[in-house]
Protein backbone atom coordinates (compact mmCIF):
# COMPACT_ATOMS: atom_id res chain seq x y z
CA UNK A 1 0.00 0.00 0.00
CA UNK A 2 1.80 3.80 -0.93
CA UNK A 3 -0.52 6.85 -0.73
CA UNK A 4 -0.59 8.98 -3.41
CA UNK A 5 -2.76 12.20 -4.40
CA UNK A 6 -5.12 12.28 -7.50
CA UNK A 7 -5.64 15.02 -9.57
CA UNK A 8 -8.81 14.79 -11.83
CA UNK A 9 -8.94 17.24 -15.12
CA UNK A 10 -12.02 18.31 -16.79
CA UNK A 11 -14.70 15.36 -17.22
CA UNK A 12 -12.68 13.19 -14.85
CA UNK A 13 -13.11 16.08 -12.15
CA UNK A 14 -16.85 16.21 -12.96
CA UNK A 15 -17.55 12.73 -12.96
CA UNK A 16 -15.44 12.33 -9.58
CA UNK A 17 -16.78 15.77 -8.05
CA UNK A 18 -13.97 17.25 -6.59
CA UNK A 19 -10.39 17.75 -8.19
CA UNK A 20 -8.15 16.03 -5.81
CA UNK A 21 -8.68 13.19 -3.60
CA UNK A 22 -6.03 10.97 -1.30
CA UNK A 23 -5.84 7.62 -1.86
CA UNK A 24 -4.01 4.38 -0.63
CA UNK A 25 -3.66 2.18 -3.49
CA UNK A 26 -1.78 -1.65 -4.24
CA UNK A 27 -1.61 -0.17 -7.89
CA UNK A 28 2.25 -0.59 -8.83
CA UNK A 29 1.85 1.02 -11.85
CA UNK A 30 -0.09 4.19 -13.55
CA UNK A 31 -2.03 1.99 -15.45
CA UNK A 32 -3.00 -0.05 -13.04
CA UNK A 33 -3.84 3.15 -10.84
CA UNK A 34 -5.57 4.36 -13.73
CA UNK A 35 -8.07 0.91 -13.89
CA UNK A 36 -8.89 1.28 -10.67
CA UNK A 37 -9.71 4.71 -10.24
CA UNK A 38 -11.93 4.45 -13.69
CA UNK A 39 -13.36 1.71 -12.60
CA UNK A 40 -14.41 3.63 -9.26
CA UNK A 41 -15.75 6.27 -10.30
CA UNK A 42 -17.10 4.85 -14.21
CA UNK A 43 -14.67 6.68 -16.44
CA UNK A 44 -16.19 5.66 -19.23
CA UNK A 45 -13.16 6.81 -21.91
CA UNK A 46 -10.83 4.37 -22.77
CA UNK A 47 -7.58 4.11 -21.56
CA UNK A 48 -5.81 4.49 -25.02
CA UNK A 49 -7.47 8.05 -24.98
CA UNK A 50 -5.98 8.97 -22.01
CA UNK A 51 -3.34 10.21 -20.21
CA UNK A 52 -1.48 10.53 -16.59
CA UNK A 53 1.52 12.31 -15.65
CA UNK A 54 3.29 11.80 -12.47
CA UNK A 55 4.56 14.64 -10.74
CA UNK A 56 4.17 16.93 -13.56
CA UNK A 57 5.78 14.96 -16.13
CA UNK A 58 3.63 12.77 -18.34
CA UNK A 59 3.89 9.08 -17.77
CA UNK A 60 3.97 5.79 -19.48
CA UNK A 61 1.10 3.16 -18.24
CA UNK A 62 4.82 1.29 -17.19
CA UNK A 63 5.48 3.70 -14.79
CA UNK A 64 6.49 2.49 -11.24
CA UNK A 65 4.24 4.70 -8.44
CA UNK A 66 6.08 5.91 -5.18
CA UNK A 67 4.63 6.60 -2.15
CA UNK A 68 4.06 10.24 -2.06
CA UNK A 69 3.42 10.52 -6.20
CA UNK A 70 1.18 13.06 -7.14
CA UNK A 71 -1.09 11.60 -9.90
CA UNK A 72 -2.85 13.61 -12.30
CA UNK A 73 -5.70 12.23 -14.49
CA UNK A 74 -6.06 13.66 -17.90
CA UNK A 75 -9.30 12.83 -19.96
CA UNK A 76 -9.10 12.85 -24.18
CA UNK A 77 -7.60 16.08 -24.99
CA UNK A 78 -9.26 18.68 -27.45
CA UNK A 79 -7.23 21.84 -27.78
CA UNK A 80 -7.66 24.93 -30.61
CA UNK B 1 10.31 30.20 -30.09
CA UNK B 2 7.67 30.56 -27.38
CA UNK B 3 4.33 28.73 -26.51
CA UNK B 4 2.02 30.81 -24.26
CA UNK B 5 -1.68 29.73 -22.22
CA UNK B 6 -3.66 33.04 -21.67
CA UNK B 7 -6.65 34.10 -20.12
CA UNK B 8 -7.16 36.89 -21.76
CA UNK B 9 -8.03 38.03 -25.76
CA UNK B 10 -5.14 36.71 -28.04
CA UNK B 11 -2.99 39.95 -29.26
CA UNK B 12 -2.43 38.65 -33.13
CA UNK B 13 -0.82 41.68 -34.20
CA UNK B 14 1.52 41.69 -31.34
CA UNK B 15 2.33 38.58 -31.69
CA UNK B 16 3.28 38.44 -35.39
CA UNK B 17 6.12 41.19 -34.21
CA UNK B 18 7.89 38.65 -32.71
CA UNK B 19 8.48 36.35 -36.12
CA UNK B 20 9.80 39.08 -37.75
CA UNK B 21 13.27 38.32 -39.49
CA UNK B 22 14.88 39.65 -42.18
CA UNK B 23 15.67 36.93 -43.74
CA UNK B 24 11.80 36.12 -43.96
CA UNK B 25 9.78 36.14 -47.16
CA UNK B 26 6.69 34.15 -45.62
CA UNK B 27 4.36 34.72 -42.51
CA UNK B 28 2.24 32.23 -42.28
CA UNK B 29 -0.51 32.02 -39.53
CA UNK B 30 -3.69 29.86 -38.41
CA UNK B 31 -6.53 31.25 -36.13
CA UNK B 32 -9.01 28.80 -34.42
CA UNK B 33 -11.89 30.52 -33.86
CA UNK B 34 -14.97 29.43 -31.96
CA UNK B 35 -17.91 28.37 -34.21
CA UNK B 36 -21.52 28.12 -33.93
CA UNK B 37 -21.88 24.50 -34.55
CA UNK B 38 -20.22 21.02 -34.04
CA UNK B 39 -21.19 18.12 -35.25
CA UNK B 40 -24.55 19.65 -35.92
CA UNK B 41 -25.02 20.77 -32.78
CA UNK B 42 -25.89 25.15 -32.20
CA UNK B 43 -22.93 25.91 -29.75
CA UNK B 44 -23.47 29.01 -28.00
CA UNK B 45 -20.04 29.57 -25.83
CA UNK B 46 -16.91 27.26 -24.80
CA UNK B 47 -15.19 26.80 -21.87
CA UNK B 48 -11.15 25.80 -22.12
CA UNK B 49 -9.57 24.23 -19.49
CA UNK B 50 -5.72 23.62 -19.26
CA UNK B 51 -2.93 21.62 -17.04
CA UNK B 52 -0.95 24.84 -17.65
CA UNK B 53 2.75 23.74 -16.88
CA UNK B 54 2.68 20.96 -19.04
CA UNK B 55 0.31 22.29 -21.88
CA UNK B 56 3.85 25.22 -22.19
CA UNK B 57 6.18 22.60 -21.95
CA UNK B 58 4.24 20.30 -24.67
CA UNK B 59 3.39 23.61 -26.55
CA UNK B 60 7.15 24.11 -26.21
CA UNK B 61 8.18 20.57 -27.33
CA UNK B 62 6.05 20.61 -30.79
CA UNK B 63 7.11 24.25 -31.95
CA UNK B 64 11.03 23.03 -31.03
CA UNK B 65 10.00 20.22 -33.57
CA UNK B 66 8.83 22.13 -36.14
CA UNK B 67 12.14 24.45 -36.20
CA UNK B 68 13.61 21.25 -36.47
CA UNK B 69 11.79 19.39 -39.23
CA UNK B 70 10.98 22.54 -41.52
CA UNK B 71 12.90 25.64 -42.63
CA UNK B 72 11.42 27.96 -40.38
CA UNK B 73 13.37 31.32 -38.75
CA UNK B 74 10.61 31.69 -36.02
CA UNK B 75 7.87 30.07 -34.68
CA UNK B 76 5.43 31.42 -31.91
CA UNK B 77 1.75 30.16 -30.50
CA UNK B 78 -0.56 30.75 -27.62
CA UNK B 79 -4.18 29.29 -26.58
CA UNK B 80 -6.36 31.11 -24.60
CA UNK B 81 -8.26 29.17 -21.68
CA UNK B 82 -11.80 30.42 -19.76
CA UNK B 83 -15.06 30.99 -21.01
CA UNK B 84 -15.04 31.91 -24.85
CA UNK B 85 -17.44 33.13 -26.90
CA UNK B 86 -18.69 32.44 -30.66
CA UNK B 87 -16.14 34.29 -33.00
CA UNK B 88 -13.39 34.26 -30.28
CA UNK B 89 -9.92 33.26 -31.23
CA UNK B 90 -9.34 30.02 -28.64
CA UNK B 91 -5.71 29.27 -30.57
CA UNK B 92 -3.28 31.32 -32.65
CA UNK B 93 0.03 29.67 -34.76
CA UNK B 94 2.32 31.83 -36.49
CA UNK B 95 5.90 31.05 -38.13
CA UNK B 96 7.98 32.72 -40.25
CA UNK B 97 10.53 31.34 -43.13
CA UNK B 98 12.46 32.20 -45.99
CA UNK B 99 10.19 30.32 -48.28
CA UNK B 100 6.42 29.87 -47.98
CA UNK B 101 6.15 26.26 -48.58
CA UNK B 102 8.23 25.97 -45.56
CA UNK B 103 5.80 28.52 -43.91
CA UNK B 104 2.88 26.67 -44.67
CA UNK B 105 3.77 22.76 -43.77
CA UNK B 106 5.45 24.19 -40.40
CA UNK B 107 2.54 26.32 -39.58
CA UNK B 108 0.26 23.14 -39.81
CA UNK B 109 1.86 20.73 -38.27
CA UNK B 110 2.30 22.79 -34.98
CA UNK B 111 -1.70 22.87 -35.18
CA UNK B 112 -2.55 19.42 -35.69
CA UNK B 113 -0.05 18.14 -32.92
CA UNK B 114 -1.21 21.00 -30.80
CA UNK B 115 -4.90 19.84 -30.79
CA UNK B 116 -3.62 16.01 -30.32
CA UNK B 117 -1.13 16.44 -27.94
CA UNK B 118 -1.90 19.70 -25.53
CA UNK B 119 -3.42 18.94 -22.28
CA UNK B 120 -5.84 21.00 -23.02
CA UNK B 121 -9.95 20.01 -22.50
CA UNK B 122 -12.76 21.99 -24.40
CA UNK B 123 -16.46 22.27 -23.21
CA UNK B 124 -19.09 23.34 -25.08
CA UNK B 125 -22.53 24.69 -24.20
CA UNK B 126 -25.34 24.23 -26.42
CA UNK B 127 -28.62 26.20 -27.32
CA UNK B 128 -31.10 23.51 -25.54
CA UNK B 129 -29.12 24.14 -22.32
CA UNK B 130 -26.78 21.36 -22.15
CA UNK B 131 -22.96 20.39 -22.06
CA UNK B 132 -20.64 18.15 -23.16
CA UNK B 133 -16.47 17.83 -23.19
CA UNK B 134 -15.13 17.26 -26.45
CA UNK B 135 -13.66 14.11 -27.81
CA UNK B 136 -14.81 12.53 -24.52
CA UNK B 137 -17.13 9.58 -23.85
CA UNK B 138 -19.66 11.79 -22.21
CA UNK B 139 -22.44 9.00 -22.05
CA UNK B 140 -22.22 9.13 -18.33
CA UNK B 141 -21.60 12.47 -17.54
CA UNK B 142 -23.43 14.53 -14.50
CA UNK B 143 -23.70 17.56 -17.20
CA UNK B 144 -25.79 15.38 -19.62
CA UNK B 145 -28.31 14.10 -17.04
CA UNK C 1 -14.34 38.28 -51.56
CA UNK C 2 -12.46 41.07 -52.75
CA UNK C 3 -8.50 41.42 -54.28
CA UNK C 4 -7.15 44.80 -53.74
CA UNK C 5 -4.30 46.68 -55.25
CA UNK C 6 -2.55 49.09 -52.46
CA UNK C 7 -0.13 51.73 -52.76
CA UNK C 8 0.00 52.41 -48.46
CA UNK C 9 0.79 49.78 -45.90
CA UNK C 10 -1.34 46.41 -45.77
CA UNK C 11 -3.26 46.60 -42.45
CA UNK C 12 -3.56 43.04 -41.47
CA UNK C 13 -5.75 43.20 -38.66
CA UNK C 14 -8.29 45.16 -40.29
CA UNK C 15 -8.32 42.92 -43.57
CA UNK C 16 -8.79 39.73 -41.24
CA UNK C 17 -12.19 41.12 -39.84
CA UNK C 18 -13.57 41.08 -43.33
CA UNK C 19 -13.53 36.86 -42.86
CA UNK C 20 -15.47 36.70 -40.05
CA UNK C 21 -18.26 34.36 -40.19
CA UNK C 22 -20.05 32.51 -36.79
CA UNK C 23 -19.82 29.52 -38.61
CA UNK C 24 -15.85 29.39 -39.04
CA UNK C 25 -13.50 27.43 -36.78
CA UNK C 26 -10.53 27.93 -38.90
CA UNK C 27 -8.95 31.04 -40.56
CA UNK C 28 -5.17 30.61 -42.09
CA UNK C 29 -3.52 33.81 -43.60
CA UNK C 30 -0.37 34.32 -45.69
CA UNK C 31 1.89 37.28 -45.49
CA UNK C 32 4.98 37.62 -47.67
CA UNK C 33 7.42 40.38 -46.36
CA UNK C 34 10.30 42.06 -48.53
CA UNK C 35 13.35 39.62 -47.16
CA UNK C 36 17.02 40.68 -47.27
CA UNK C 37 18.14 38.32 -49.97
CA UNK C 38 17.43 36.61 -53.07
CA UNK C 39 19.50 33.92 -55.19
CA UNK C 40 22.55 34.70 -52.53
CA UNK C 41 22.47 38.57 -53.61
CA UNK C 42 22.05 41.24 -50.80
CA UNK C 43 18.68 42.92 -51.35
CA UNK C 44 18.34 46.12 -49.65
CA UNK C 45 14.54 47.07 -51.18
CA UNK C 46 12.14 46.46 -53.63
CA UNK C 47 9.90 47.80 -56.31
CA UNK C 48 6.43 46.55 -57.37
CA UNK C 49 4.67 47.16 -60.29
CA UNK C 50 1.00 45.96 -61.02
CA UNK C 51 -1.28 46.42 -64.00
CA UNK C 52 -3.57 48.01 -61.80
CA UNK C 53 -7.25 46.60 -63.28
CA UNK C 54 -5.96 43.12 -64.51
CA UNK C 55 -4.51 42.38 -61.57
CA UNK C 56 -7.81 43.13 -59.78
CA UNK C 57 -9.66 41.38 -62.41
CA UNK C 58 -7.17 38.15 -62.14
CA UNK C 59 -7.08 38.34 -58.52
CA UNK C 60 -10.81 38.11 -57.60
CA UNK C 61 -10.61 34.97 -60.49
CA UNK C 62 -8.17 33.41 -58.40
CA UNK C 63 -10.45 33.94 -54.84
CA UNK C 64 -13.44 32.81 -56.72
CA UNK C 65 -11.65 29.69 -57.87
CA UNK C 66 -10.80 29.01 -54.20
CA UNK C 67 -13.69 29.54 -52.67
CA UNK C 68 -15.61 27.04 -55.53
CA UNK C 69 -12.79 24.39 -54.85
CA UNK C 70 -12.06 24.54 -51.10
CA UNK C 71 -14.88 24.53 -48.47
CA UNK C 72 -14.32 28.37 -47.73
CA UNK C 73 -16.65 31.01 -45.88
CA UNK C 74 -14.33 34.15 -47.04
CA UNK C 75 -11.35 34.87 -49.07
CA UNK C 76 -9.66 37.96 -49.14
CA UNK C 77 -6.34 39.52 -50.66
CA UNK C 78 -4.17 42.16 -51.45
CA UNK C 79 -1.11 43.27 -53.04
CA UNK C 80 0.94 46.17 -52.09
CA UNK C 81 2.81 48.46 -55.00
CA UNK C 82 5.39 50.73 -55.08
CA UNK C 83 8.71 51.05 -52.93
CA UNK C 84 9.11 48.76 -50.21
CA UNK C 85 12.16 48.24 -47.52
CA UNK C 86 12.81 44.60 -46.32
CA UNK C 87 10.28 43.52 -43.60
CA UNK C 88 7.18 45.56 -45.53
CA UNK C 89 4.43 42.84 -45.91
CA UNK C 90 4.04 42.83 -49.87
CA UNK C 91 1.10 40.30 -49.80
CA UNK C 92 -1.74 38.96 -47.75
CA UNK C 93 -4.15 36.20 -48.12
CA UNK C 94 -6.22 35.43 -45.35
CA UNK C 95 -9.27 32.83 -45.42
CA UNK C 96 -12.04 31.17 -42.84
CA UNK C 97 -13.32 28.35 -43.04
CA UNK C 98 -15.70 25.64 -40.45
CA UNK C 99 -12.25 23.48 -40.54
CA UNK C 100 -8.33 23.80 -40.76
CA UNK C 101 -7.55 21.35 -43.36
CA UNK C 102 -9.81 23.53 -46.01
CA UNK C 103 -8.28 26.90 -44.73
CA UNK C 104 -4.52 25.46 -45.29
CA UNK C 105 -5.34 24.38 -48.62
CA UNK C 106 -7.42 27.14 -49.78
CA UNK C 107 -4.53 30.11 -48.42
CA UNK C 108 -1.97 28.02 -50.15
CA UNK C 109 -3.63 27.51 -53.68
CA UNK C 110 -4.09 31.52 -53.91
CA UNK C 111 -0.83 32.70 -53.21
CA UNK C 112 0.40 29.82 -55.52
CA UNK C 113 -1.92 31.02 -58.29
CA UNK C 114 -0.90 34.73 -57.14
CA UNK C 115 2.63 34.29 -57.51
CA UNK C 116 2.21 32.67 -60.86
CA UNK C 117 -0.80 34.88 -62.51
CA UNK C 118 -0.68 38.56 -61.64
CA UNK C 119 0.27 41.09 -63.81
CA UNK C 120 2.89 42.79 -61.23
CA UNK C 121 6.30 42.79 -61.65
CA UNK C 122 9.42 43.11 -58.83
CA UNK C 123 12.63 44.88 -59.46
CA UNK C 124 15.14 44.49 -56.56
CA UNK C 125 17.49 46.83 -55.61
CA UNK C 126 21.09 45.46 -54.22
CA UNK C 127 23.71 46.23 -52.17
CA UNK C 128 25.89 46.85 -54.82
CA UNK C 129 24.13 49.15 -56.59
CA UNK C 130 22.26 47.04 -59.46
CA UNK C 131 19.08 46.26 -59.70
CA UNK C 132 16.63 43.46 -61.83
CA UNK C 133 13.64 42.73 -62.82
CA UNK C 134 12.50 39.15 -61.25
CA UNK C 135 11.67 36.47 -63.01
CA UNK C 136 12.75 38.32 -66.17
CA UNK C 137 16.29 38.15 -68.64
CA UNK C 138 17.79 40.83 -67.28
CA UNK C 139 21.10 40.17 -69.26
CA UNK C 140 20.36 43.04 -71.64
CA UNK C 141 18.71 45.37 -69.30
CA UNK C 142 19.40 48.61 -69.39
CA UNK C 143 19.98 49.09 -65.31
CA UNK C 144 22.15 45.72 -65.46
CA UNK C 145 25.01 47.94 -67.46
CA UNK D 1 -0.62 47.82 -92.51
CA UNK D 2 -3.09 48.85 -89.06
CA UNK D 3 -2.17 51.18 -86.14
CA UNK D 4 -1.48 50.09 -82.78
CA UNK D 5 -1.04 51.66 -79.27
CA UNK D 6 1.68 49.70 -77.45
CA UNK D 7 2.19 49.62 -73.66
CA UNK D 8 5.48 48.29 -72.00
CA UNK D 9 5.30 47.43 -68.52
CA UNK D 10 8.20 46.78 -66.17
CA UNK D 11 11.11 45.34 -67.69
CA UNK D 12 9.82 45.94 -70.88
CA UNK D 13 9.36 49.26 -70.40
CA UNK D 14 12.84 50.46 -69.64
CA UNK D 15 14.15 48.69 -72.76
CA UNK D 16 12.00 50.68 -74.54
CA UNK D 17 12.73 53.77 -73.11
CA UNK D 18 9.64 54.22 -72.78
CA UNK D 19 5.94 53.42 -71.87
CA UNK D 20 3.59 54.11 -74.86
CA UNK D 21 4.85 53.80 -78.85
CA UNK D 22 1.87 53.95 -81.37
CA UNK D 23 2.80 51.28 -84.54
CA UNK D 24 2.04 50.50 -87.92
CA UNK D 25 2.27 46.67 -88.11
CA UNK D 26 1.41 44.00 -90.56
CA UNK D 27 1.26 41.66 -87.96
CA UNK D 28 -1.83 40.20 -87.77
CA UNK D 29 -2.09 38.49 -84.64
CA UNK D 30 -1.37 39.10 -81.11
CA UNK D 31 1.89 36.36 -81.40
CA UNK D 32 3.05 37.91 -84.47
CA UNK D 33 3.40 41.70 -83.12
CA UNK D 34 5.09 40.33 -79.89
CA UNK D 35 7.91 38.42 -82.26
CA UNK D 36 8.22 41.31 -84.40
CA UNK D 37 8.34 43.80 -81.21
CA UNK D 38 10.80 41.76 -79.22
CA UNK D 39 13.25 41.88 -81.82
CA UNK D 40 13.02 45.36 -82.56
CA UNK D 41 13.53 46.46 -78.83
CA UNK D 42 15.64 43.38 -78.08
CA UNK D 43 13.75 41.47 -75.38
CA UNK D 44 14.98 38.98 -73.48
CA UNK D 45 12.61 36.76 -72.43
CA UNK D 46 11.14 33.55 -74.48
CA UNK D 47 7.23 34.26 -75.50
CA UNK D 48 5.92 31.61 -73.47
CA UNK D 49 7.15 33.49 -70.33
CA UNK D 50 5.21 36.68 -71.33
CA UNK D 51 2.09 37.94 -72.16
CA UNK D 52 -0.05 40.14 -73.99
CA UNK D 53 -3.28 41.71 -73.29
CA UNK D 54 -5.78 43.61 -75.97
CA UNK D 55 -7.64 46.52 -74.84
CA UNK D 56 -7.22 45.68 -70.99
CA UNK D 57 -8.17 41.87 -71.80
CA UNK D 58 -5.42 38.93 -71.34
CA UNK D 59 -5.45 37.56 -75.30
CA UNK D 60 -4.01 34.67 -76.64
CA UNK D 61 -0.84 34.65 -79.08
CA UNK D 62 -3.53 33.30 -82.16
CA UNK D 63 -5.58 36.39 -81.06
CA UNK D 64 -6.50 38.85 -84.22
CA UNK D 65 -5.52 42.66 -83.86
CA UNK D 66 -7.79 45.39 -84.98
CA UNK D 67 -6.80 48.76 -86.11
CA UNK D 68 -6.74 50.76 -83.35
CA UNK D 69 -6.25 48.30 -80.12
CA UNK D 70 -4.42 49.67 -76.99
CA UNK D 71 -2.15 46.26 -76.45
CA UNK D 72 -0.18 45.49 -73.27
CA UNK D 73 3.05 44.06 -73.14
CA UNK D 74 3.97 41.80 -70.06
CA UNK D 75 7.27 40.48 -69.11
CA UNK D 76 7.24 37.29 -67.06
CA UNK D 77 5.42 37.98 -63.50
CA UNK D 78 6.18 37.60 -60.24
CA UNK D 79 4.22 39.14 -57.10
CA UNK D 80 4.16 38.63 -53.92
Amino acid sequence: MIGVTARYFAVFREQVGQDTETLSTDAATAGELFAEIATRHGFADSMARCKIAINDELAGWEEELTDGDVILFFPPVAGG
Amino acid sequence: MTFEIIEKPIDVTELIQTLRDDSAGACASFEGWVRNTNEGQDVTSLEYEAHGPLAVSEGEAILAEALERFELLAAMSCHRVGHLEIGDCAVWVGVSAPHRGAAFEGCRYIIDQLKQRLPIWKKEYYRDGHSDWINCVTGKTLDDA
